[in-house]
C-alpha cells in the first residue's frame, strides 16, 4: 500500500509513563484503511503498551489520535470497541469458568427482542467463527477445559468475531503451531479483502514480511521506522530493531550439526512416566554436560513433562533415579534438595513481584545462604555478587523485583537456584518473548551451568533455540516421544515436521 | 445455571445431595419432621434469608463480598419504624396506625430502600475508587450503618406498619397443614427475578465476567467498576428488603436483630456452592444452600434427644445414664455447636469435590 | 406417655396426679439472673409435678422467636416467658391462645399491657425496676451525703427493665441537686461487661477530683468494673447496683459494693410456676386471674448483716426463694 | 519494617500520619486528653487487641483471613473460667480460690492454649486441604468455638485465676500519673516476638513470600500448606491469650464478651497498613493500627460535646439551640457511628494513596 492512501487513524506524539520510566516517548504511528501493518521491536520496545492504548487500555497517555480525521479520546477498551477497535492481546485473557461461546461474545452477547441474551444465536455465532479456524470444539462446556493451543484460538475469534474495523493483534501467532498459524493468516487476508485494518505484532520476522505490507519497528519506546516490505528485508530490520550496527547476532540459528552421544554414563534415567491426559510412557536417560532439547507444538507434552519433573505438578506414574537413587517427584522441596530446579516461561508464576530482589534471589535456599537468623545487611551482602554474576540490571537488591525488566526478572528467577547445588537444571521455554540480548545472556548463564556438569533439559517451542543450545534434541507430539535426534544435521523444517507427527 | 446444564460433575450436585441427606435424617431421627407444618416453618425461617442471599449472590459472583448486609438490614428497619413513629404518621407508640393512609405507608416503607441504596452506592464506589478489597469498606459501612441505626432509634423499640407486620407473620393457608407464609413468597419473587437477571440479561452476565476474570471482563469492554458497584447497590437493597420482613415478623424493630443475618447468609450462599473466588456459582444454588441451612437450623430445633434415646433399642442402662448427662439434659446449648459442625463438614466435603474438578 | 393438648378443659382431669408439661423460656442463661431462673423453675417444677422445658432466649429475639415458634407446634399445659425483646413473641402467643394454651409473662412485658388478654396473655409476673433503683440509687445518693459526681451505666436501652431502672435512679437524683450525673448522663452498655468496663474507665480517668459514686444496672456489669479503681484517686467510690445475684451479694459481703436491690429472679420464677399450674389444675377463667402480680426486691446493703445473710441463704440455688 | 526503610512512599507513613492527626485533634478539642492517664487507658484497652492483632497480621500476610479469633479467644477464657470452678480446683464460684497450689493455675491456664492450637490447626488444615477460601472455613469454625463455649459454660457465667485478675487489671506504677498495665507489657512482648518471628527468621520469611506469591514460593521449594497452618495456628494462640487477658480484665468469662474482638482487630491490622492481599505489611505497622483505632475509641468515649460548644466561642443563640439538639443529648449513642466514618475515611485515604504506587 502506498502512504498517500487516506489515514484511517494517526496517532501523534503518543508519550506513556509508568512511575518513572517511559514506556513510549513521542511515537507517531498510522494505520492506513485495509492494510495489515506489521510492528516489530525488541522486548520493551513499547509495541503492546502503543497498541494498548489505541485499545483504550492505557487511559493515562499523552499525546492525539484521531481516527478518520476527527480527533478522539481513548480512555477505555468500552470506548475504543464502540469505535471499532478491537485487541487480542498478548497475554491469554478468557473466562475460564464461562463457556466458550460466551467467551466468544465476551461483552457483546446477541440478545432477543425482549433484551434478555440469545443463547441460541450466541452458541451458533461461536460455532462459526470458530470453523472459520478450523476449529471445531463443543463451545457449551467451560473454556478452561480446554488446551492453551484452544483458548489462544478462541481469544484470536473473539477479535476477528468482534466486527471491528480495526482489528490489532499482539502475537497472536506465540502459541500457535504452524498450520494453526497458516490458517490464521488466511483469514487476516480475508478480512483485509473486507476492508478491515489490522496490526501484527510478532517476533517471527518472516511471518511479518509475509503477510504485512507496511511495517513498523520501534526500539525503547521510540519509533525508529515504517515501510512497506517490499523494500524491507530481515537483516535492516533487525539491524534497526537492535539499534547499533552490532553484526545482527539475532540471526536464527535455522540448521545444526549435533553432536555425537556422549560416552560417559547417564546419571538421570526417567523410565515410563505418564500423567494422563499430558503426557505418555516418557523414557530418556541424559549424562552430565549435555543440554537435551525437547522440542514440539504447545500442548504436546514436553512441557507438562518439566513441569512434573520438577516436583510441582500432580505427581505422574513411572520412575525418575538420580545417580542410582530414586527421585520422588511428589514436591519441590525434595527435588530442590536432590539439586533438580525449574525454571517456568512465565515470570508472573515464578517472581515474588512486590518482594525486594534480594527477598527473591535468597529464597529458594534460605537456610544455606543466611543461616538461622536472617539480617538484612547479610542479604544485601550475599545478593550484590550474585546480580552481578547474573548480570541483572540495574543490580540494586533492595529494588521490587517486579519494577525489573522481564529479561532481568528471568535472571533473578534463574539466579535463585546458583546459590545451591544444580544437577539438574529443568526449563520450560527459558526465554520466552525475549529479545535476542536477553535470549544470549540467559543462555549463557545455562550453557555455564552444563559446563560445570548439570544436565539440562530445556523444553521449547522455539526450533531457533533448540537448533542453537541443544546438544541432543527429542521430539514430542501428543505426549509422546516421536523421535531422538543426535550426532546427525537437523534443521528447522525437520524439527516441524516430526513434530507434526 | 448453566453449570448444571453440561455434564454433570460431582462437585455440581454436592449442595443437592446434602440437602437430601440432611432431610433424610431429621425424617428418620425426629418425629414429626416431615409433616407440613415444618415445611412452612423452613419456608417462613429461610424466607428473610433467602431474599439477603440473593442480592449477596451477586456481591460474591464478582469476587467481591458484602459484609455490610446484616447492619444495613438492621438500619432499614430502625428508618421505618422510627418514620412509622412520627407524628405525621402513626405517632409514637404507632397509636393511630389505624388512620394512617396509604401514601404515608409508601413513604415510610420507601425511604428505607432509598437509604440503602445510597449506602450500596457508596461502599461500591469507594471500593472501586480506593482499590480497597471490598471486605474492608463493607466492613467499616457495617459499623456506620449500626451507629447510625443506634442514634436515630437512641436504641429504642419501634413499632413497623401492619402491612409488615402481616407481610412477616401472615400465611395462606393451602391443602391440609400447609400453609404458605407471605414472606415465602416475596423470597420466591426475589430468588425468580435474581436468576433471571443473572442469566438472562447481560448485566448478569457481566457479574459472572467480572467475577470470572476482571481484566478479561474490563479489556473486552465490561465497565467492570459499574458492575460491582451494582451488585454492592442491589445486596443492599435486598438487605434492607430482608430486615423490614424480619422487623415485620417479630412486630417490632431494635438494635439487637439481624445479629447473625449476614454469617448466616454467606454460609447459605457458600453451602450452595457459589465460589468465594467468584464466577462460580447461581441463585438455583444459593436456593438450595439457604434450604439446607434452615433445614438444619429447624431440624435441629425439633429435636428432643431424651425422646430419641427413650425410644432407641438401646440397653436400659445405658438410656439410662445417658438421660442424666449434661449433653442430654443440656442438648439445647449444643444446638449452634452442632449446625456448626455439619456446616463445616458439608462445606468441606464440597471443597474437596470442587478442587477434584479438572 | 406425652399429655394430651392442655387447655381444653379435659387436661386436668387427672388431678393434681398428672405430671405437667411447661415450656419455659428468659432472655439469655449467659446472665447469672436467668441462670437461677432455671434452677428455681427446676427445683419448684419438681415440688410441683411440672416437667419444664427450657429454651434460652440466647439475648437474640430471633433465635427466641425461631424457637418459640417450634414450642406453638408441640402440646403444653402452659407457658411462661420472657421476652428478650417485647413484642417479639406476639405471634406464637396468640398461636398458643388459639390452642387454648395459658401464657404467662415474666419480667418483660410480652407485649404492651393493654394487649395482653387479646393477645394471650394470662397474666405478667414482674418485679419493680423503677422501685429497684430508686432504693439503690437512693441509698448510694445519700451514702455520697447528697452530692458529687455519679457515674450512670444503664444496661440496654430497649429494654423495658433497663428504662424503669433509668427512670427510678433520675427520679432519686432529681431529688439531690448537688449530685452531677458525669459522662452526659445515663450511658448505655447493653448490659455487656466490656462496654461497661471501657466506658467506666474512660469516665474515670477523665476526671481530676474523685467521683463519689457509680450507679450500675445490672451487678455483673458493676463487678466487671469495679477492679478499674484500685490505685486510682477514685479508690473509696460508692457502687451500687441492681439484681442481688448471688455474686452481687458475695460482693455486698466483701463491701466491693455498697448496695444491690435485689431483682427477685426466683419469686418470679416461682410465681409463674405456682400461678402457670394453678390454673391448669383449678381450670381458672382467664378473668379470674390478676393481670399483674409485682414480685417485691429487698435491698441489700452491708449495714444490715442480717438482711444479707438471709439473702445469701434464700437466693442459694439449693433453696431458690427470692 | 523493611518497607519503611526504602524510599518513603505517601502510602507508606500514611498510617502514622493518621495516628498523628487523631491524636492532635483529640489533643485540642478534648481537654485532659494529653495527660499520662489517658496514656495509661491508651495502653490498657488496646493490650487485648494488640495481642490479637498481632496473630493476626501473620494470616493477613499470607493473604488469608481467621475470621474466629474473637470466639476462639471467648473459648480459651471459658474452658479456663470452667476449668477453674472444678471441684479439683477452686470449686464453684471460685470459694477456695486462696488454697489452690501453682501446679493447678499453670494447668487451668494451659489447657485453654492446647484447645485453641487444636482449633487452629484443624481450620489451618482444612482451608489447605479443602481448598476453599480461609474466609469460610474459619467462619465455621467461629460458630463451633461458640457453641463448644456456650455448652461447656451452660451460659453462665464463671470466675477466673487471680493472676489473670492482676495480668488484666493490674499495673506498674511509673513516674508521675502513669502506669504501665502488665497487660501493656504482655502485649509488647507478644508485638516484639512476632516482630522478630516475621523479620529474621525463615518462617517469617516464607509468610511473605507466600503471601506475595503462592505459586512462585511453591516453586521455590517452600512449603506454602505448612506456612498457612502455621499462621492459623498462631493466630488462634494469640486469640486465645488475649482472651485470657480480657477475662482476667473483666474478672470473669461470660458469653457477652470479645464480641467485637475480631472485627476491631482486622480494622486495627488493615488501618495500620497490613493490605489484604498479602505479602504486605508487618508488626510495626499493626502496632499503630491498634494505636491509633484505640486512640479514636477512647478519645470519643473522653469527648463531651456539651462543655465543648459551652466553651466554644460561638454566638450564645447557636450554643443554647445546640445545647438542646438530640445529637448533643444523645451524643453517646453517636460515638460508634462516628467511629466508623473516621476509619472508613482513613481506610480510603490510606487505599487511594497505595494504589497511586507504582
Ligand atoms: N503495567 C506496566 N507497568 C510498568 N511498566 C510497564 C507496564 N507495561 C509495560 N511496561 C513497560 O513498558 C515498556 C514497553 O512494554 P511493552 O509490553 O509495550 O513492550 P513490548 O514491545 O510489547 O515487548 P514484548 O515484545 O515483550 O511484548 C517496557 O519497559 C515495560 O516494562
Ligand atoms: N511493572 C513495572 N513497573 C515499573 N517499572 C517497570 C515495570 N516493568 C518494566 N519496568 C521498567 O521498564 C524498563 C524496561 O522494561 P522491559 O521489560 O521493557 O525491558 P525489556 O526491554 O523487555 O528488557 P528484557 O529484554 O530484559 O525483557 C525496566 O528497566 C523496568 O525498570
Ligand atoms: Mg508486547
Ligand atoms: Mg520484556
Amino acid at each position: 500500500m502506498s502512504n498517500d492512501s487516506p489515514l484511517l487513524l494517526s496517532a501523534r506524539r503518543i508519550t506513556v509513563r509508568y512511575g518513572g520510566v517511559a514506556a513510549l516517548s513521542e511515537v507517531d504511528f498510522e494505520l492506513a484503511p485495509g492494510e495489515i501493518h506489521g510492528l516489530v521491536g525488541c522486548n520493551g520496545a513499547g509495541k503492546s503498551t502503543l497498541m494498548k492504548v489505541l485499545a483504550g487500555a492505557v487511559p493515562h497517555y499523552e499525546g492525539d489520535i484521531s481516527l478518520d480525521g476527527t480527533p478522539i479520546r481513548l480512555d477505555s477498551p468500552h470506548g475504543a470497541l464502540s469505535r471499532g477497535i478491537a485487541m487480542v492481546y498478548q497475554e491469554l485473557s478468557g473466562v475460564g469458568s464461562l463457556s466458550v461461546a460466551e467467551n466468544i461474545c465476551l461483552g457483546r452477547q446477541p440478545r432477543t427482542r425482549l433484551g434478555t441474551v440469545d443463547w441460541r444465536r450466541m452458541a451458533r455465532e461461536a460455532r462459526a467463527s470458530l470453523a472459520e479456524l478450523n476449529v471445531d470444539i463443543d463451545v457449551t462446556k467451560r473454556l478452561d477445559r480446554y488446551p492453551l493451543v484452544t483458548r489462544q484460538l478462541v481469544e484470536i475469534a473473539r477479535g476477528l468475531h468482534s466486527g471491528a474495523r480495526i482489528l490489532i493483534l499482539d502475537e497472536p501467532t506465540s502459541a500457535l503451531s504452524p498450520p494453526e498459524a497458516g490458517r490464521l493468516f488466511d483469514l487476516m487476508r480475508q478480512l483485509r479483502r473486507r476492508g478491515v485494518s489490522m496490526i501484527f505484532i510478532s517476533h517471527f520476522l518472516e511471518d511479518v514480511l509475509a503477510i504485512c505490507d507496511r511495517v513498523s519497528v520501534f526500539r525503547d519506546g521510540r519509533h525508529v521506522a515504517t515501510r512497506a516490505v517490499s523494500v524491507f528485508d530481515r537483516s535492516t530490520m533487525l539491524r534497526q530493531m537492535i539499534g547499533d550496527e552490532r553484526d545482527a547476532s539475532g540471526a536464527d540459528v535455522l540448521e545444526a550439526t549435533l553432536p555425537p552421544r556422549t560416552s560417559d554414563p547417564p546419571r538421570l534415567r526417567i523410565d515410563g512416566l505418564s500423567q494422563p491426559g499430558l503426557f505418555e510412557s516418557i523414557s530418556l536417560t541424559a549424562a552430565s554436560g549435555e543440554c537435551l532439547g525437547l522440542f514440539g507444538f504447545v500442548g504436546a507434552g514436553h512441557q507438562d513433562f518439566v513441569w512434573s519433573l520438577s516436583g510441582a505438578a500432580r505427581p505422574a506414574t513411572g520412575t525418575v533415579t538420580l545417580d542410582g537413587t530414586p527421585v520422588s517427584l511428589t514436591n519441590v522441596r525434595d527435588a530442590v534438595r536432590r539439586g533438580i530446579v525449574f525454571v517456568a516461561a512465565d515470570r508472573a508464576r515464578t517472581l515474588v513481584r512486590g518482594a525486594s530482589i534480594s527477598r527473591n534471589l535468597t529464597l529458594a535456599h534460605l537456610r544455606s545462604v543466611l543461616g538461622a537468623w536472617l539480617r538484612r545487611r547479610r542479604e544485601v551482602a550475599v545478593s550484590k555478587p550474585m546480580l552481578e554474576t547474573i548480570g541483572c540490571r540495574p543490580p540494586n537488591p533492595s529494588l521490587r523485583a517486579g519494577s525489573l525488566s522481564g529479561g532481568n526478572q528471568q535472571k533473578v528467577v534463574f539466579g535463585k537456584w546458583l546459590f545451591g547445588p544444580i544437577d539438574v537444571l529443568l526449563l520450560e521455554e527459558p526465554t520466552r518473548g525475549m529479545d535476542v540480548h536477553a535470549k544470549s545472556e540467559i543462555m549463557a548463564l545455562i550453557a555455564k551451568q552444563r559446563e560445570s556438569g548439570a544436565i539440562v533439559l530445556l523444553a521449547s517451542t522455539e526450533p531457533e533455540l533448540l537448533l542453537a543450545h541443544a546438544t541432543r534434541i527429542v521430539v514430542f507430539s501428543r505426549g509422546r516421544i516421536v523421535s531422538e535426534l543426535q550426532g546427525q544435521t537437523v534443521t528447522k523444517s525437520d524439527l516441524m515436521r516430526l513434530a507434526e507427527g | 445455571m448453566k453449570l448444571l446444564t453440561e455434564r454433570f460433575h460431582a462437585a455440581d450436585i454436592a449442595p443437592l445431595v446434602t440437602l437430601a441427606l440432611v432431610l433424610f435424617l431429621f425424617a428418620v431421627f425426629v418425629d414429626g419432621f416431615l409433616t407440613m407444618g415444618t415445611l412452612s416453618l423452613i419456608l417462613q425461617q429461610g424466607a428473610v434469608l433467602a431474599i439477603v442471599a440473593a442480592g449477596l449472590t451477586f456481591v460474591l459472583l464478582t469476587a467481591e463480598i458484602d459484609l455490610s448486609v446484616g447492619m444495613v438490614a438492621l438500619l432499614a428497619a430502625c428508618v421505618c419504624g422510627v418514620l412509622w413513629e412520627q407524628d405525621w404518621a402513626a405517632g409514637a407508640k404507632a397509636v393511630r396506625a389505624k388512620e394512617v393512609g396509604s401514601l404515608t405507608t409508601i413513604i415510610v416503607l420507601g425511604v428505607p430502600f432509598l437509604l440503602a441504596l445510597g449506602l450500596g452506592l457508596l461502599s461500591g464506589m469507594l471500593t472501586v475508587s480506593s482499590g480497597l478489597p471490598s471486605f474492608i469498606i463493607t466492613l467499616a459501612m457495617m459499623n456506620i450503618a449500626i451507629g447510625l441505626a443506634r442514634f436515630l432509634t437512641l436504641s429504642e423499640k419501634f413499632a413497623v406498619p401492619p402491612l409488615l407486620a402481616t407481610l412477616g407473620n401472615g400465611s395462606w393457608p393451602l391443602f391440609g397443614g400447609f400453609r404458605l407464609p407471605y414472606s415465602a413468597m416475596v423470597a420466591a419473587g426475589v430468588l425468580g427475578l435474581s436468576h433471571l437477571v443473572l442469566e438472562h440479561t447481560r448485566f448478569g452476565r457481566y457479574v459472572f465476567m467480572t467475577g470470572g476474570n476482571r481484566e478479561a471482563a474490563h479489556l473486552s469492554g465490561v465497565r467492570t467498576n459499574r458492575v460491582i458497584v451494582g451488585c454492592l447497590a442491589i445486596s443492599a437493597m435486598t438487605a434492607a428488603l430482608g430486615g423490614l420482613v424480619n422487623a415485620g415478623r417479630l412486630n417490632s424493630v431494635s438494635l439487637d436483630q439481624n445479629a447473625d443475618l449476614l454469617l448466616d447468609a454467606v454460609a447459605c450462599v457458600v453451602l450452595g456452592g457459589t465460589s468465594l473466588f467468584g464466577g462460580e456459582g447461581g441463585i438455583g444454588r444459593t436456593l438450595i444452600g439457604v434450604l439446607t441451612f434452615t433445614s438444619l437450623k429447624v431440624g435441629l430445633n425439633l429435636m428432643n434427644v431424651q425422646q430419641l434415646i427413650r425410644q432407641s433399642p438401646l440397653p436400659q442402662s445405658w438410656k439410662e445414664s445417658w438421660l442424666d448427662a449434661t449433653w442430654v439434659t443440656q442438648f439445647d446449648l449444643l444446638r449452634p455447636f452442632l449446625l456448626g459442625v455439619v456446616l463445616l463438614l458439608a462445606l468441606v466435603i464440597h471443597g474437596r469435590l470442587a478442587s477434584k474438578r479438572p | 406417655g406425652q399429655p394430651n393438648a392442655g387447655g381444653s378443659g379435659d387436661s386436668g382431669t387427672a388431678g393434681g396426679s398428672r405430671p405437667l408439661r411447661a415450656c419455659f423460656s428468659n432472655a439469655g442463661l449467659q446472665s447469672t439472673w436467668c441462670a437461677l431462673g432455671k434452677t428455681t423453675a427446676e427445683l419448684w417444677g419438681k415440688l410441683l409435678n411440672v416437667e419444664i422445658e427450657w429454651v434460652d432466649g440466647e439475648f437474640d429475639p430471633e433465635k427466641q422467636r425461631n424457637k418459640i415458634d417450634l414450642v406453638t407446634t408441640r402440646d403444653w399445659d402452659f407457658c411462661a416467658f420472657q421476652a428478650v425483646q417485647i413484642d417479639s413473641l406476639a405471634e406464637p402467643v396468640k398461636r398458643l391462645k388459639e390452642r387454648g394454651i395459658p401464657v404467662i409473662s415474666m419480667d418483660t412485658l410480652l407485649v404492651a399491657m393493654d394487649q395482653m388478654r387479646d393477645t394471650g396473655v394470662w397474666c405478667e409476673v414482674t418485679p419493680d425496676h423503677v422501685n429497684m433503683a430508686e432504693m439503690s440509687g437512693g441509698y448510694l445518693l445519700e451514702k455520697i451525703g447528697g452530692k458529687g459526681k455519679v457515674i450512670h451505666i444503664g444496661g440496654l436501652s430497649s429494654h423495658s427493665g433497663a428504662i424503669g431502672r433509668r427512670d427510678g435512679f433520675e427520679k432519686v437524683a432529681a431529688k439531690y441537686p448537688d449530685v452531677e450525673v458525669i459522662g452526659g448522663g445515663v450511658r448505655w452498655c447493653d448490659w455487656k461487661k466490656q462496654k461497661a468496663r471501657d466506658t467506666f474507665e474512660a469516665l474515670l480517668q477523665q476526671e481530676k477530683e474523685p467521683i463519689a459514686g457509680a450507679f450500675f444496672h445490672s451487678d455483673d456489669m458493676a463487678l466487671a468494673c469495679t477492679p478499674a479503681l484500685d490505685g486510682t484517686i477514685h479508690k473509696d467510690m460508692v457502687i451500687t447496683a441492681v439484681d442481688g445475684q448471688r455474686d452481687g451479694l458475695d460482693a455486698v459481703a466483701k463491701g466491693v459494693l455498697a448496695a444491690t436491690a435485689v431483682n427477685p429472679v426466683c419469686l418470679i420464677h416461682q410465681t409463674a410456676l405456682v400461678v402457670g399450674q394453678f390454673i391448669v389444675r383449678n381450670k381458672e377463667a382467664v378473668d379470674t386471674v390478676p393481670l399483674e402480680i409485682i414480685t417485691p426486691g429487698p435491698l441489700v446493703t452491708k449495714d444490715n448483716p442480717r438482711a444479707l445473710e438471709a439473702m445469701l441463704y434464700l437466693a442459694d440455688p439449693a433453696h431458690c426463694m427470692v
